[in-house]
């Protein structure tokens, strides 16, 4: 060997800043070299070194308090705790299964723009430091406030973070474009119609009172499919304990295979099934009178009104006979008021129907005199924390919460959102969002963030959302995941995992409130960055420096902390803090309180509101739209392994379910020779095809529809394990129908046809791609 | 002496998998083999119809085939009852996966046959297993059969029924199902096919 | 279990290790100013045919990249890419076939050991092949040339053996194939004369 | 009925190719083992090459054995010789060729006594035959390795053995061949019989057999049955019978590893 120069060469670039010599070499452990790798030392991970820390649930928007343990400088398990009231002690697969997202080698590692000239979903891109990427956002930004105002740029958000990317950074920038898919893809039409008639929104964890309840009557409702954890907890425990249960649902759900009497009910007459309830509740006289005599409001007029709805015309709509209509009806009021219609989650089902549906559910509640009552729904706010003391912002938060407060520029010079003026309520609608970015109507949206949001596998239309994107001049995309519509965006901003960061705190309303924490367990992987930083350091380049006061999240927790007497050192130590409640009417009137915030202060039947704005002031049953011939509707749901798009590439979930399949009534299959397990296309009323995807022929449903899981079917290469998996429901809405009341959109106005014969796209295992996937 | 023992409760249970991956992340199962997985199989005619929901792992049986068919003794049953293997001795024969009749033993890939070992970690510090922490459907006890006041007995006592799983081949589980949906008790035990 | 080479190396060996692992780090750090100014001023050029001459190899013929291409294609091969990228560039990856998994903690672990830590700016994993080499020079450079060597051996090795090939089938750049062509070479050529 | 699982059962073959190989080579080690008692029983003048073979052969099959072990760099092979496992078919083998393999060699060496090594060898070359199939009808959770193959994998093991020999053009073995080889059809027979007739499981494991390899299993049994028809023909009256005991050992082995749990 001979080097022709004998000094040490030196090139910059080998100074890579990764390593160092620190002060002391520690104790020859390994004397002489490296040990070899290929024999690592076998040892369990529970044997070792853990520590733990606190943390609340992001694999889902359940929220659960988890404990985290750490061994060797790597998230091992999770778990729950018992003091925690919304894990208690247990999680769901998917808290379970949070460590293998974090560990995921597909995540977004760096910071990335789009290289100049390459189109929109092309997904090429070069790397950029956070700083590079900021001065790009706001130079882009800067350009779309002074040609179209400030409002032109528009923000999505979902997840925790959404806090500082669908509320606090809008309001500060001045757009009331900002919204969350939670709202109008998801409950609108339930928090709309609860406002409307209790004067108190349902807002997150549904408040029923499962620990006393005797009878449940479930809409639709999938527990056990979406498993919530708190929710599946209480509502088996209800079921051990003796509660009798009835679900209604075209499908023989998880919950119908615990119930006494499943009531397969025609797709989309629900509110016909409650209409007739209401009926037989009044005309029987075995509603709750002394209830409905103290606190409601236009009960003569809902009577007088319901009349027409028998249970014989029920009957015809529905598909359910009248006698048994009639027979639970009974059996709701022999158990009243320990009887209960909980309210479900995903409540955007037909559009025009949803918010008659969520209100004539309200009313049966109301009749049987449940609400506020032990056994039905009881009453729950969020604790109160103050916020860090800032400047006011020159527009209110945005989005809300799941609730979606409503967004009012009132005096502000600010131009009203672009939804405004497309149905009643206030909060924003996220898919009314899109149109504009095309028409520009009623004003140009220029610019958009998508802070967690899949809008692909979200917002119905998806062509439209791509051509939509095409239009745009700023599209920023903050994620965990190269996601499809990640791989679309001008920036990409790495966010790192629940586990790597803290967030802000977690204020929950719930029939014991409480105040949870999320520390992180370990440093961020890569140059991975928490939300609450990039919002913050995004903000100082926006100029709004002044509405971020603090240093560091640190800071930020410990000052709101301080304020209810607690702090972030003793939040650590302890995870949650739970205060006392005031679960039933008895508990205001203790105090001589009102619970509900309506303008009479009773529950109203009757809606003034809604009558003056020329809208049905009691609820009605809209014959449903039909699909063509031959067609089935196409109904979605979920996998209790998954939560919506955001799982499907979490490997560990992966191999518990690793494609969907479509649910296909037997006779329906014998009919069009589709045998079980084998591989179809759906081919939606529009002509839009979707999968291959497994045929599941089933007796669990209805021969007029279909059902698939949500969030498969993945067209995202770089997500290895989702890629190409199954179908997806989104892609096949291409159309919806706007509630005319909360701006929900209703999906389930959709009909597609099984294609025989599509080729088995011969998927390879989970095991097999995650080996790949090391190999490249 | 003592016999711990299992017993899921299969009207509460929804099938949700929450204990196959909390078993999976616990026992670092690796991707491809599993010691918990979960059965759903309907029965019926739309609409009488059932769904039973059916967790399955080891059943820790008290005359368990796969014990004495090991060459080497690596498979043994514990003072305890739980059915163990010791990796440092086992040679990969595979004798012990051919004689399980319950599929709950796999091949790791280091070289040696695992399964569920009811987190013998976690019961020697006198927690549950991870299966039975983290059940959200509280379907799962876990305890000693020998103490009258422990969980698993007293679920057993309070089931409307208890099956086992492929009781005919005389293996003596030590996991019960309790409250079978189905009238006739488990479903889809061998001689149904699937069609 | 540790390997040790089975004699004390002499200086020039040394001094190959450590320009070895020098180009190591430097050619699969980020693509920034140091890459272009090593490039456009010759050194990496220079440094290459040096290594080249001391271990009887060809060097690489090293088209003159566009910057702006080499940069992109550092992000299609090793940051992310529309069909997925070619190399992570991870070598605990690369042994275990996951993020974080015992070959990494054990490298961490042997690093420490040697004095040798992970500074704070550092924004990627502690086992980025980058990062790793440039510990490697840190130990060749210092008093723990076998140490470093290995370290070349046992943990960039196999990473170069996992990926060498679809790195060269992958890259447009002109910078990366012929590059890592060049390293996987003089890493087999520094590890059998060490041997021998 | 329809049944969905979230993760999946463990129900993935454990036994693959070389498995299939080493009960290939442990036929014809055991059965080799049965010849060189019985040569040094009879003082048959070939003993000594016999006891060669039988050495060879069962080297060979341990070297399979090693190699197929996923635990062969841990040696935790010793501890067969540590324990004491007499319900272990695979314990029982082991020891039956390493008992042979023992005795072999001092018969190659022509040293010790002999009765001791004829001992050791009947003790041996028994547990040896008899081992495959005890392994396999050990486990009765698999319906497909019935109390039949106790019988049919020994007799097919000698027929493999015995047809090499032949092939080796050793005059004692033409004799025993054809004898064997309706035997082994006869115990086919029985086996197919008892499947076909019996319980449900059975049935379909019957089934099952005919559905994974059911022609094949007929080529196999076709091939043993025609050996009185070709017992002249040179090489072909020894491959012939080779070949079907060979087709049907491994069908067994393959197949079998099936359990009708939960379908």
């Amino acid at each position: 060997m001979k080097l022709g120069r004998r000094d040490f060469i030196k090139l910059s670039c080998a100074t890579v800043g990764a390593l160092a010599v620190g002060s002391t070499a520690k104790a020859q452990l390994f004397p002489g070299g490296f040990p070899n790798p290929f024999r690592p030392p076998p040892g369990k991970w529970f044997e070792g070194d853990v520590t733990t820390s606190y943390s609340y649930c992001e694999m889902c928007f359940w929220k659960c308090g988890m404990k985290v343990s750490v061994e060797g400088g790597k998230v091992r398990k999770v778990d729950g705790y018992l003091e925690n009231p919304k894990s208690r002690g247990m999680l769901c697969p998917r808290g379970q299964a949070a460590p293998a997202t974090t560990y995921d080698p597909d995540r977004l590692k760096k910071p990335l723009i789009r290289v100049e000239g390459s189109e929109r979903g092309a997904g090429q891109y070069r790397e950029a430091s956070w700083d590079e990427a900021f001065d790009y956002i706001a130079e882009k930004m800067f350009a779309i406030r002074d040609e179209h105002g400030t409002e032109s740029v528009a923000f999505m958000g979902h997840g925790t973070g959404d806090e500082w990317f669908a509320s606090y950074l809008p309001g500060a920038w001045g757009t009331p474009n900002a919204a969350k898919p939670s709202v109008s893809l998801c409950t609108a039409p339930r928090e709309t119609a609860s406002v409307y008639t209790f004067g108190r929104g349902i807002a997150g964890h549904e408040q029923i009172d499962w620990d006393e309840t005797d009878y449940i009557v479930l809409i639709g409702h999938h527990i056990g499919e979406d498993t919530h954890n708190t929710q599946l907890q209480q509502f088996a425990q209800a079921l051990t304990r003796g509660a009798k249960l009835v679900v209604v649902d075209p499908r023989f759900s998880v919950a119908a295979a615990k119930a006494k009497d499943w009531l397969p009910i025609k797709p989309a007459t629900d509110t016909a099934l409650l209409l007739a309830w209401i009926n037989v509740l009044i005309e029987e006289e075995i509603y709750d009178a002394e209830y409905v005599e103290k606190y409601t409001l236009g009960f003569e007029q809902l009577a007088e009104h319901a009349a027409q709805y028998t249970p014989e015309w029920a009957e015809a709509i529905t598909e359910i006979p009248a006698d048994t209509i009639r027979r639970i009806a009974r059996e709701m009021a022999a158990h009243a008021p320990r009887a209960v219609l909980p309210v479900g989650r995903h409540v955007v089902w037909y559009g025009h129907d949803d918010s008659h549906r969520m209100r004539a559910l309200y009313f049966v509640n109301i009749l049987l005199g449940n609400y506020g009552m032990p056994g039905g729904y009881y009453l729950c706010d969020a604790p109160i924390v103050d916020t860090f003391p800032a400047p006011e912002l020159p527009l209110a938060p945005a989005a809300g919460g799941c609730g979606g407060g409503p967004v009012e520029v009132g005096d502000s010079p600010f131009r009203p959102s672009v939804d405004r003026g497309k149905f009643f309520g206030t909060a924003t609608s996220v898919q009314e969002f899109i149109e504009p970015m095309i028409t520009g109507e009623p004003y140009p949206v220029k610019g958009l963030f998508a802070y967690g949001v899949n809008i692909f596998h979200s917002i119905p239309m998806v062509e439209r959302t791509k051509e939509a994107l095409r239009h745009l001049d700023l599209y920023v995309a903050i994620d965990i995941l190269p996601m499809e519509h990640v791989m679309w965006a001008d920036v990409i901003l790495p966010e790192c995992t629940f586990l790597e960061r803290h967030d802000d705190l977690n204020l929950v309303a719930h029939k014991t409130p409480f105040i949870q924490a999320r520390f992180p367990a370990v440093e961020p992987m890569y140059d991975s960055k928490p939300a609450w930083w990039i919002a913050r350091e995004l903000g100082i380049k926006l100029g709004l420096g002044e509405y971020f006061p603090w240093e560091n999240i640190e800071e930020y927790l410990d000052r709101r902390l301080s304020s209810i007497g607690s702090s972030l050192e003793a939040m650590a130590e302890q995870g949650t803090i739970v205060r006392r409640g005031r679960p039933y009417i008895a508990d205001w009137e203790r105090l001589n309180r009102n619970p509900f915030d309506t303008p009479s202060g009773q529950l109203e039947f009757y809606s003034e509101r809604f009558a003056e704005a020329g809208l049905d002031p009691l609820p009605v049953f809209i014959d449903p739209m039909e699909g063509p011939s031959g067609y089935y509707r196409l109904l979605y749901g979920r996998s209790p392994v998954h939560t919506f798009a955001r799982t499907h590439n979490n490997a560990v979930l992966m191999e518990m379910d690793s494609e969907n399949s479509v649910w296909l009534n037997t006779r329906e299959a014998e009919r069009l020779g589709v045998s079980h397990r084998e591989y179809v296309y759906l081919e939606n009323q529009d002509g839009v095809v979707e999968g291959p995807v497994r045929a599941n022929v089933t007796e669990r449903i209805r021969q007029d529809c279909v059902y698939i899981t949500h969030g498969y079917g993945h067209k995202a290469p770089l997500m290895k394990l989702a890629n190409g998996r199954g179908a997806s429901d989104t892609h096949l809405q291409t159309r919806y129908d706007l509630d005319p009341y909360s701006g929900g959109a209703g999906l389930r106005n959709n009909w597609v046809r099984i294609v025989p014969g599509a080729p088995d796209p011969q998927h390879k295992s989970i095991a097999q791609l995650v080996r790949e996937r090391s190999q490249a | 002496m003592s016999r711990m023992a299992m017993a899921i409760d299969l009207a509460a249970c929804v099938g949700c998998a929450a204990c196959s991956v909390a078993c999976k992340h616990e026992n670092e199962v690796p991707i491809g083999v599993n010691r918990l997985w979960i059965r759903n199989t309907t029965i019926g005619t739309f609409p009488n119809l059932v769904t039973e929901f059916r967790p399955e792992q080891c059943l820790h049986c008290e005359n368990p085939p796969c014990v004495p068919v090991c060459p080497t003794g690596c498979c043994f049953v514990r003072a305890d009852g739980i059915v163990d293997i010791e990796p440092m001795k086992c040679i990969g024969c595979s004798a012990c996966i051919a004689a399980c009749p319950y599929d709950a033993r796999y091949m790791h890939p280091d070289g040696y046959v695992s399964k569920c070992d009811f987190c013998k970690h976690r019961v020697a510090k006198g927690e549950l297993p991870a299966c039975v922490t983290t059940c959200p459907t509280l379907c799962r006890s876990f305890g000693d059969l020998d103490d009258p006041n422990s969980d698993v007995s007293i679920a057993l006592r309070g089931a409307r029924r208890v099956d086992l799983l492929r009781p005919g081949l005389g293996t003596g589980p030590k996991l019960y199902y309790l409250n079978a949906p189905a009238k006739f008790g488990l479903v889809g035990e061998e001689g149904q096919r699937s069609s | 279990m540790t390997t040790a080479p089975r004699t004390t190396p002499t200086e020039t060996d040394v001094a190959v290790l450590h320009l070895l692992l020098q180009l190591i780090a430097g050619t699969y750090r980020s693509p920034a100013d140091a890459l272009r100014d090593d490039l456009v001023s010759g050194a990496l050029a220079e440094a290459c045919a040096a290594l080249a001459e001391a271990l009887d190899l060809d060097a690489p013929g090293l088209l003159a990249p566009d910057w702006t291409t080499l940069q992109a294609s550092y992000i299609d091969l090793f940051v992310s890419s529309g069909n997925g990228i070619a190399a992570p560039p991870y070598v605990g990856y690369a042994i275990d076939g996951e993020l974080m998994g015992p070959s990494a903690q054990l490298l961490g672990a042997a690093f420490s050991d040697h004095g040798i830590e992970l500074q704070d700016a550092w924004s990627d994993l502690p086992d980025h092949v980058a990062a790793v080499a440039e510990g490697g020079t840190l130990l060749a450079h210092g008093a723990r040339p076998e140490a470093a060597l290995a370290l070349l051996e046992g943990y960039l090795a196999p990473w170069f053996e996992r990926y060498a090939t679809a790195i060269e089938a992958k890259d447009v750049s002109g910078f990366y194939g012929p590059m890592t062509k060049f390293l996987q070479a003089a890493i087999k050529e520094v590890t059998r004369e060490a041997r021998s | 009925m329809m049944t969905e699982f979230y993760a999946l059962p463990n129900t993935e073959h454990f036994w693959h190719w070389p498995t299939l190989i080493h009960f290939f080579l442990v036929a014809m080690a055991g059965g080799a083992a049965v010849i060189t008692t019985i040569a040094l029983l009879t003082k048959h003048p070939k003993v000594r090459t016999y006891a060669l073979v039988t050495m060879v052969l069962i080297v060979l099959d341990l070297i399979t054995l090693w190699i197929e072990s996923p635990a062969r760099f841990r040696f935790t092979h010793v501890w067969i010789f540590l324990s004491f496992a007499p319900a272990a078919p695979i314990w029982l083998g082991a020891w039956g060729l390493s008992v042979s393999l023992v005795a072999s060699f001092f018969v190659w060496l022509q040293k010790g006594p002999r009765a001791l090594w004829a001992t050791l060898l009947i003790i041996g070359s028994a547990l040896a035959l008899v081992y495959p199939g005890l392994a396999l009808a050990a486990n009765i959770n698999r319906p497909l390795w019935t109390p039949v193959v106790l019988i049919l994998f020994p007799l097919t093991g000698m027929l493999t053995v015995i047809s090499i020999a032949h092939l080796l053009k050793q005059d004692w073995a033409k004799r025993w061949i054809a004898p064997l080889s309706l035997a082994s059809v006869a115990m086919v027979i029985v086996y197919l019989a008892g499947l076909a007739m019996g319980g449900t499981e059975a049935r379909m494991a019957f089934d099952y057999l005919m559905g994974h390899g059911g022609l094949l299993f007929a080529l196999g049994l076709v091939l043993m049955a025609i050996v009185p028809v070709i017992r002249r023909v040179p090489v072909v009256a020894a491959l012939v019978p080779l070949a079907g005991a060979t087709i049907i050992r491994s069908l067994i082995v393959e197949v079998g590893q099936i359990q009708f749990f939960g379908f």
